[in-house]
Formats: structure tokens, sequence, C-alpha cells
């Protein structure tokens, strides 16, 4: 392991354990992940869409475009690999 | 707060993080490099999941035995994230891949320093 | 209702996926395409501009959703601004291609304009969305596309775009990293709201650490000096009409996402007085501007040399986000507008000269100046701008860093600022004398003249448009960018 | 991998497990407003049952029934379904992905957007699918 290498490791594994004490705890109730937006998807899920899956109503409607997104980011992997290596037309 | 009890598995996923960190920037050849990356992103799927964990609580899908009780169900949506960053992932891997198999062809070697040789012979 | 926000990506997604389609049919239809919808999103993003200075900011709701549930398209004076520059170099970059492509790479035009587009799509996604994670998304549909167009050139370009894609996703990881701890500690995602809540956190390590992520991620993305080490090799060896697309505005873009972090999400003062984020982009930014400098005096390849110089003006964008005050910032934002222009006309003049010769060496350039007047022209131009000479557009942006330099009071930037343009004008002046100056032996160049209309036109458009810029650079600041630095004129607090 | 097997096993039972396969993936696709699941998950599904056949029965023979070039053509079928379910929307008053304004007669905003979802799901999973058996016959061509 090259020097260089070491300290980024050192500083980047001593950032995560610095940000740890301020992390909010699974077990807290009140954390704001907990509190601020995701009740709101359980509560209305059922209202808003008829959709039981809440993973499935925020993926598809709530946070649709992202999911939009995602597809294009899988469709733009599949153009990317068509440009890198084309395949040969020929018939052996 | 009950610090460690409910907290290894973010020093296991910081530790994680730190490996996938050091076979990106610290190993020399190509495919571990991108083993490096898929590990490391695979660590960030498991900080988000951590994330979302609720003690005593059910998957996210509603049960009519359990009602629309927010408090009853893990948080949606770290798992939405995922799903989308997964995707993304894949997608990296995917070209990484496409590009390692042009450098092999042109190279035939993985290896970075017999890579940069080569390089240097055929300029 | 008006659906401008969204119609700008969408138009850009929907000609990306037309293209295989009718690409299929005849080859000729990706590049009519790619035109078409780059000049729609031009369009739309000139009205959208006009729209947000006439009345204010547009928000967009998508799919109905109100913010911190759904996520939301935000255009204001910063967005539109930079969506307008983004298409509009994208929509002159392409029209120039098709000739550069077809000699270049002829047997993958499809599959090149349709990632052109999810390319210059990504990048107005970036720009315009409101929302951290969607940010994320199209970050890497931008840097997907990009990764795949530098593979394609000469024999080294897939080494240089696989060392590229593994600090790319290093970036993009970093920056999901970031947004994990920002959602865990504020619940949201929504930039508006996150940075509501943000203040109660300001003693959060969290915070704190999630700060230092994402602007890691975008210092990599934007190439910051010494996260730069990716970009020479990338932009040397990729085809000269991709490089001419993504050198000018894809580091911008990067650069955007990092003033939108330090402006709505991160309050600047919380990044200025409580976490040294700026004052070490700053001294990045001056560092980056000296080595890029100096790195390019020591180049012989014409493209290298762009590329470096270009590590050098990204120091200087830099270098007025890390000021973080009004003057340095509209310096950033008048440097992001002007390198756009300057660094895509010098690297169509590059592309035209390598359609033309098959030459990158600066010292076989001699005697193209008589052979090539307008191209050259054009150069010219744009060179004298890089080096700040007054009534091109470079001077001016130049001026305001120097201005923000000294409000700061600190006179190392405003030596760096003043040096480096000697620096510039080293590496310029040396190209420029052997143009015009330097001797030939005639055979060499027996049938060189100016490219087609069709490659030459929109090089002149852009060397036409440094100039232009410099003129109406008062309008520009007066108009647009004291209404974006408007949040840094606020009392603290 | 390209050539074919020729052994008899492998064949047969890769033969025999591929429609469970795909019929496992509709459901996964079909199945993800109500369990986990959903358009990725499905359409992964139904890429890996096609590189299964065309690991065991070799490439000359499975691309005479689902060639690349279908591949491709199903990936752009999908992203053009998300993208119809994004701006009919808009056509009818609604904003961009609003499923709650796609125009179909008789239903709620609510039961709208539960179609909507499907809708969306299905094209997710298209583009998964032929995406991925794309990256699949580029990742494993010859050289070109």
């Amino acid at each position: 392991m090259n020097w260089y290498t070491a300290i980024v490791l050192a500083l980047f594994f001593g950032l995560l354990v610095y940000a740890e004490r301020d992390l909010p705890d699974s077990s807290d109730a009140s954390s704001p992940a907990r509190t601020h937006v995701a009740p709101t998807y359980i509560e209305q899920s059922y209202e808003d869409t008829r959709t039981p899956n809440i993973v499935t109503s925020v993926l598809a409607d709530y946070r649709g475009y992202d999911t939009l997104g995602e597809t294009v980011v899988i469709l733009t992997a599949g153009l990317a690999v068509i440009l890198i290596l084309p395949r040969s037309d020929r018939r052996r | 707060m009950s610090a460690l009890a409910g907290n290894y598995t973010y020093y296991i996923t910081a530790f994680l993080l730190a490996i996938g960190l050091y076979g990106m920037i610290g190993k020399k050849n190509l495919l571990k490099k991108l083993i490096g990356m898929n590990i490391f992103q695979t660590a960030i799927f498991l900080f988000f999941i951590h994330g979302a964990v609720k003690p005593g609580t059910t998957v996210p899908v509603l049960d009519s035995r359990i009602g629309m009780d927010a408090a009853a169900y893990i948080n949606p949506l770290p798992h939405v994230l995922i799903l989308t960053a997964i995707v993304v992932s894949v997608a990296t891997t995917g070209v990484a891949l496409a590009l390692l198999i042009t450098i092999y062809r042109r190279y035939g070697s993985l290896e970075e320093t017999t890579i940069l040789e080569r390089m240097k012979q055929s300029s | 209702m008006s659906h401008l926000p969204v119609l700008i990506p969408i138009t850009l997604l929907l000609s990306a996926f037309l293209i295989p389609l009718a690409g299929y049919v005849k080859r000729d239809f990706a590049f009519a395409i790619a035109s078409v919808g780059a000049f729609l999103a031009f369009a739309f993003s000139l009205r959208g501009l006009l729209m947000v200075l006439s009345q204010g900011e547009i928000r967009y709701h998508l799919g109905g959703w109100a913010p911190p549930i759904g996520i939301e398209y935000v255009l204001d004076a910063l967005s539109a601004f930079m969506a307008a520059v983004v298409t509009l170099i994208g929509l002159v970059v392409l029209i120039y291609s098709r000739r550069s492509v077809l000699h270049e790479v002829p047997q993958r035009v499809v599959p090149l304009y349709a990632l052109a587009m999810l390319l210059l799509a990504g990048l107005v996604g970036i720009i315009v969305t409101g929302d951290l994670f969607n940010l994320f998304v199209f970050l890497e549909i931008s840097s997907l596309s990009a990764y795949a167009l530098m593979a394609i050139g000469d024999d080294r370009a897939p080494v240089a775009s696989f060392r590229y894609l593994i600090l790319g996703s290093i970036a993009g990881s970093f920056y999901v990293l970031g947004v994990g701890f920002l959602y865990f500690s504020t619940g949201s995602l929504n930039m508006a709201d996150v940075a509501q809540r943000l203040p109660a956190l300001y003693q959060s390590r969290a915070v704190a650490a999630a700060a230092i992520f994402i602007f890691i991620a975008l210092g990599l993305k934007m190439a910051l000096f010494p996260l730069h080490l990716w970009l020479p090799d990338v932009y040397t060896y990729a085809p000269s009409a991709v490089t001419a697309l993504i050198a000018p505005i894809m580091t911008k873009v990067s650069a955007y996402a990092l003033i939108r972090m330090l402006l709505t999400v991160f309050q600047p003062h919380y990044l200025r007085d409580m976490l040294p984020v700026t004052s070490v982009i700053a001294w990045l930014g001056a560092a980056g501007i000296l080595y890029g400098s100096i790195m390019a005096i020591a180049q012989s390849d014409f493209r290298r040399m762009l590329a470096y110089s270009s590590v050098s003006q990204i120091g200087y964008i830099g270098l007025g986000i890390g000021l973080a005050n009004p003057l340095g910032l509209i310096g950033a934002l008048l440097h992001i507008l002007n390198h756009a222009f300057m660094k895509a006309c010098l690297f169509l003049v590059a592309g035209s000269i390598r359609f033309r010769t098959g030459r990158w060496e600066v010292s076989s350039f001699a005697g193209l100046g008589r052979k090539m007047p307008w191209t050259m022209a054009a150069f010219t131009v744009a060179a004298l701008s890089m080096v700040g000479i007054p009534p091109a557009a470079g001077f001016f942006s130049k001026w305001y860093l120097l201005l923000g330099g000294i409000d700061r009071g600190n006179w190392f930037f405003v030596a760096t600022i003043l040096l480096s343009s000697l620096l510039a004008a080293v590496y310029f002046f040396r190209v420029l004398e052997q143009v015009y100056a330097g001797r030939s032996e005639e055979s060499a160049f027996k049938n060189v003249s100016d490219p087609p209309a069709s490659m030459l036109f929109p090089t002149i458009i852009l060397g036409a448009g440094v100039l232009v810029l410099g003129l109406l650079n008062s309008i520009i600041v007066s108009r647009i960018l004291e209404l974006v630095v408007a949040p840094l004129n606020e009392p603290r607090g | 991998m390209r050539e074919r097997l020729e052994n008899s096993v492998v064949e047969g039972l890769s033969r025999f497990l591929v429609p469970f396969i795909q019929i496992f993936a509709l459901y996964v696709i079909t199945h993800g407003h109500y369990g986990p699941g959903g358009g990725f998950q499905g359409g992964v599904i139904l890429a890996a049952s096609m590189m299964l056949l065309r690991l065991s029965l070799g490439e000359e023979y499975e691309h005479r029934r689902f060639s690349p070039t279908a591949a491709s053509f199903v990936a752009a079928v999908g992203i053009l379904i998300y993208a119809f379910a994004g701006l009919v929307p808009m056509m009818f008053g609604g904003r961009f992905l609003d499923y709650g304004y796609l125009p179909i007669p008789g239903l709620s905003p609510a039961e709208l957007r539960y179609h909507g979802i499907l809708i969306v799901e299905s094209g997710v999973g298209l583009v998964v699918w032929g995406t991925l058996v794309t990256l699949f016959d580029h990742l494993l061509g010859r050289e070109g």
C-alpha cells in the first residue's frame, strides 16, 4: 500500500467514525427520518394509490421521476456497451 | 443513546467502505478496482438499509391486521433510494466490463503497469 | 400551469430514445433528430430564462406531489441561466459534430448521438432538479454516457475512460453517502426543505461529514485540483467532437451543483464560518490555476495543452466559489459562461485542424494561419479571451474575480490571477506565433483550407460569441447574476 | 460459451426450467403491488432466463429465436411506454407522471394511480429485460 493510499483511507475511515456520534440511533422514535417524510408515505399510500406495497408506490408514483431516471440509466448502459463493443455482423 | 449495541453494523459498513475504497485506489489490477467499486457501492446500500431499520417493526407492505400506523412499518424511503442505486451500480459495472474487454483485447492484460509499458512500446 | 422546467430534459431524453429507432432506418436521421432536440431544448431554456427574469422562479411538482413528498423541479435565475448555457453550447457543438464524427468514427454514429443527447439530458437534469437524490440519478446518466463517449477515441482512450469511470464512481458514491448522512439527519431529500431544517443541526457531526463528502464528490466531478487527475488523458484521447461537447460544459455543471449546494442547501455562512469548506475550495482553486497553467506550458500536444488549461480555468471557477462573496461568485458564474464559449471554440478549432491535417503537435502548426484564415481568426479571439485581453469576454470574469479577491483582502489570490494571465499568454502566444509566423515546408499543407461550412460556421459563431459576451457582460451581470448572488448580500444569521 | 454445449442433460434441464422462470418473472412484475417485486426484479429474472438459453443452447440457435436487435427493440418499447405514461397526463391537464390524469374512464384517481404504477412497472420490466440481454450479447460477442 502506498503512503498516500493509507492516508486517504485513514482520513476516510476517521471521518466516518467521527460522524457516527450524531447519526440518529435506530431505536430512536423521534429521529427525523422516522418523523418527517416517511410516515406520510405509509399513511397515505393506500388512500392515494390503492397499493399496499409502499416501496412500490413510492418507487413508481411519489418518486416516479427517479425511477424514470434510473430506467434511463440502464438504457444508457445498454447504448454505452453498443457504442464501446460493436458486434460484428459477419457470420462465421 | 445505546451507541454500540445498535450501531455495530455502522462500523462494519464503515470497514466495508474502506475496503472498497482501498480496492479502487490501492489496487493496480483494473478488474480488482472494479471489484473494489462494487464492494464500496454495496457498503453504501448497507448503510442506507441499516438506517431504515426500526427495531420491532415489519416490512413496508400494508397489512390489514396492523393498519396504517407509521410506527409499525420500517422506513420505505431508503429502500426506494437503494433500488435506484443498485440499478445505477449494475449499469456502471456493465459499462466498466465493456471497457475492460476493449482494454484486454488491445493490450492483452489488465495489470496497470503492463498496460502502461505496452502503451509506451506502441507509441 | 407551465410545463417548461420538465420540458427541457424530457425533449432531450425523447430525442435520445428516437435516435436509435430512426437510426435503424437511415444513419443521417440521428444527426437531424439530435439537432432538432437540442434546438428545442435551447428554445425552452431560453424561454424559461426570460420567464424567470420577468415573473420570478418556477417550481414544478413532478407527478403532482408537493415537494417533501415528491420530486420538485426548480427554475430560478441560476438554473435557468445554466440550462441556457449548456443547451446552447450543446446545440452549436452538435451542429459542428456531423462531419467530424463521420470523419473520425463513421461506424458508430447512431449510438454516439443517442449518448450525446443523454449526456445533455443528464446535465440539464442536474441543473433544474430541486431534489438531492434526483441530482444523483441524473449525475449518473451524464457520467455513464460520458464514459462511453470518451472510450471510443484513440487507442489509449479506453484506459483513460476506465480511470475516469473509477474516479467518477467514487464521486457518485461519495455523493450518495453524503446525501445519506443528510437524509438521516434531516429526514428529507428536497433541497429547500433540507436547507430549512439544517440550521438547527449545524453542530451535528453527521451534517459536517455530509458536507465534506458532497464537496469532495463534486470537486472530483469538476476536476478541481488535486482531484483533476482523470481530466487530461480523457480530453486528449476522446474523439474531437466529443471533447468539444464535454470539456466546455460537463465540469461546469458540477461547479454549478457546488454553487447550488453552497447557496441553497447549506447556507454560505455555515460553509464559510463553521466549516472551512469555502476557503479550502478557494486555496485549491488558486493552486489549480497555477498548476494548470504551468503544466499547459510544458505540453507540446495541442489537445493536452487545452486540457491543462481547462484545469487552470476550473481553478478560477473554484476560486470564485470559494471566495463566497458576491463579486467572487459573479466572477465564477461569468467565467462558467465565458469559459464554456472559449473552450468550446478552442476544441472546435482543434477538431478542425485534425479534420484537415490530422496533426496535434503545436510545432507542426506552422503556416496554418494562411491556410485556414477563418478558423485561426476564431482561435485568436478565443485565445486572447483566455489570456484576458479587454474587449474579449475572458477579461471581465477575471476582473470580477480580482475584485472579489480584493474585497476578501487576500492578495495572494489577486497575485495568482494576475500571474496566471501571464502564464496563459505564454502558452497561447506560443501557438499563435507558430500559426502566423512559423515557417512551414509548403508541401505539408498543400491542400489544407478552412473546413466545410457546417464546421466553420459554429466555430465562428463561438468566436464571435466571445466578443459579444464581452460587450454584453454588464447586462448579464446586472440582469441575471446579481439576482443569483443576492443571498450572499444578506446579513448573516 | 458461444457454441452449443451438446450436453443433453444441460439442454433438457434448461429447456424445462425456462418456462417456469419466465412465469415467475411475470408474477414478480405483476405482484409488485402486493409484495416484494416490481419491474426491475422481474425484468432481471426474465433476462436471466434468456441468458440461460443463450448459454446452454448456444448463440447461433438462440439468436434466431430472440435476436440482439429484438432485445434492443424491447428496451426501446419499454422506455416509450414509461415516457408516454408521463406525457399523456400532461395532455389531460396534469403534471408530468401524474397518473391520476390518465384518460381511462370510470376510475377514481387512486385507482388510476394503481394502474399507472402497473403500466410503469411493465415498462421498466421491458427496459431491464431488453437491456440486460443486450449487455450480455455485446459483452460476450465476437470482436467486431
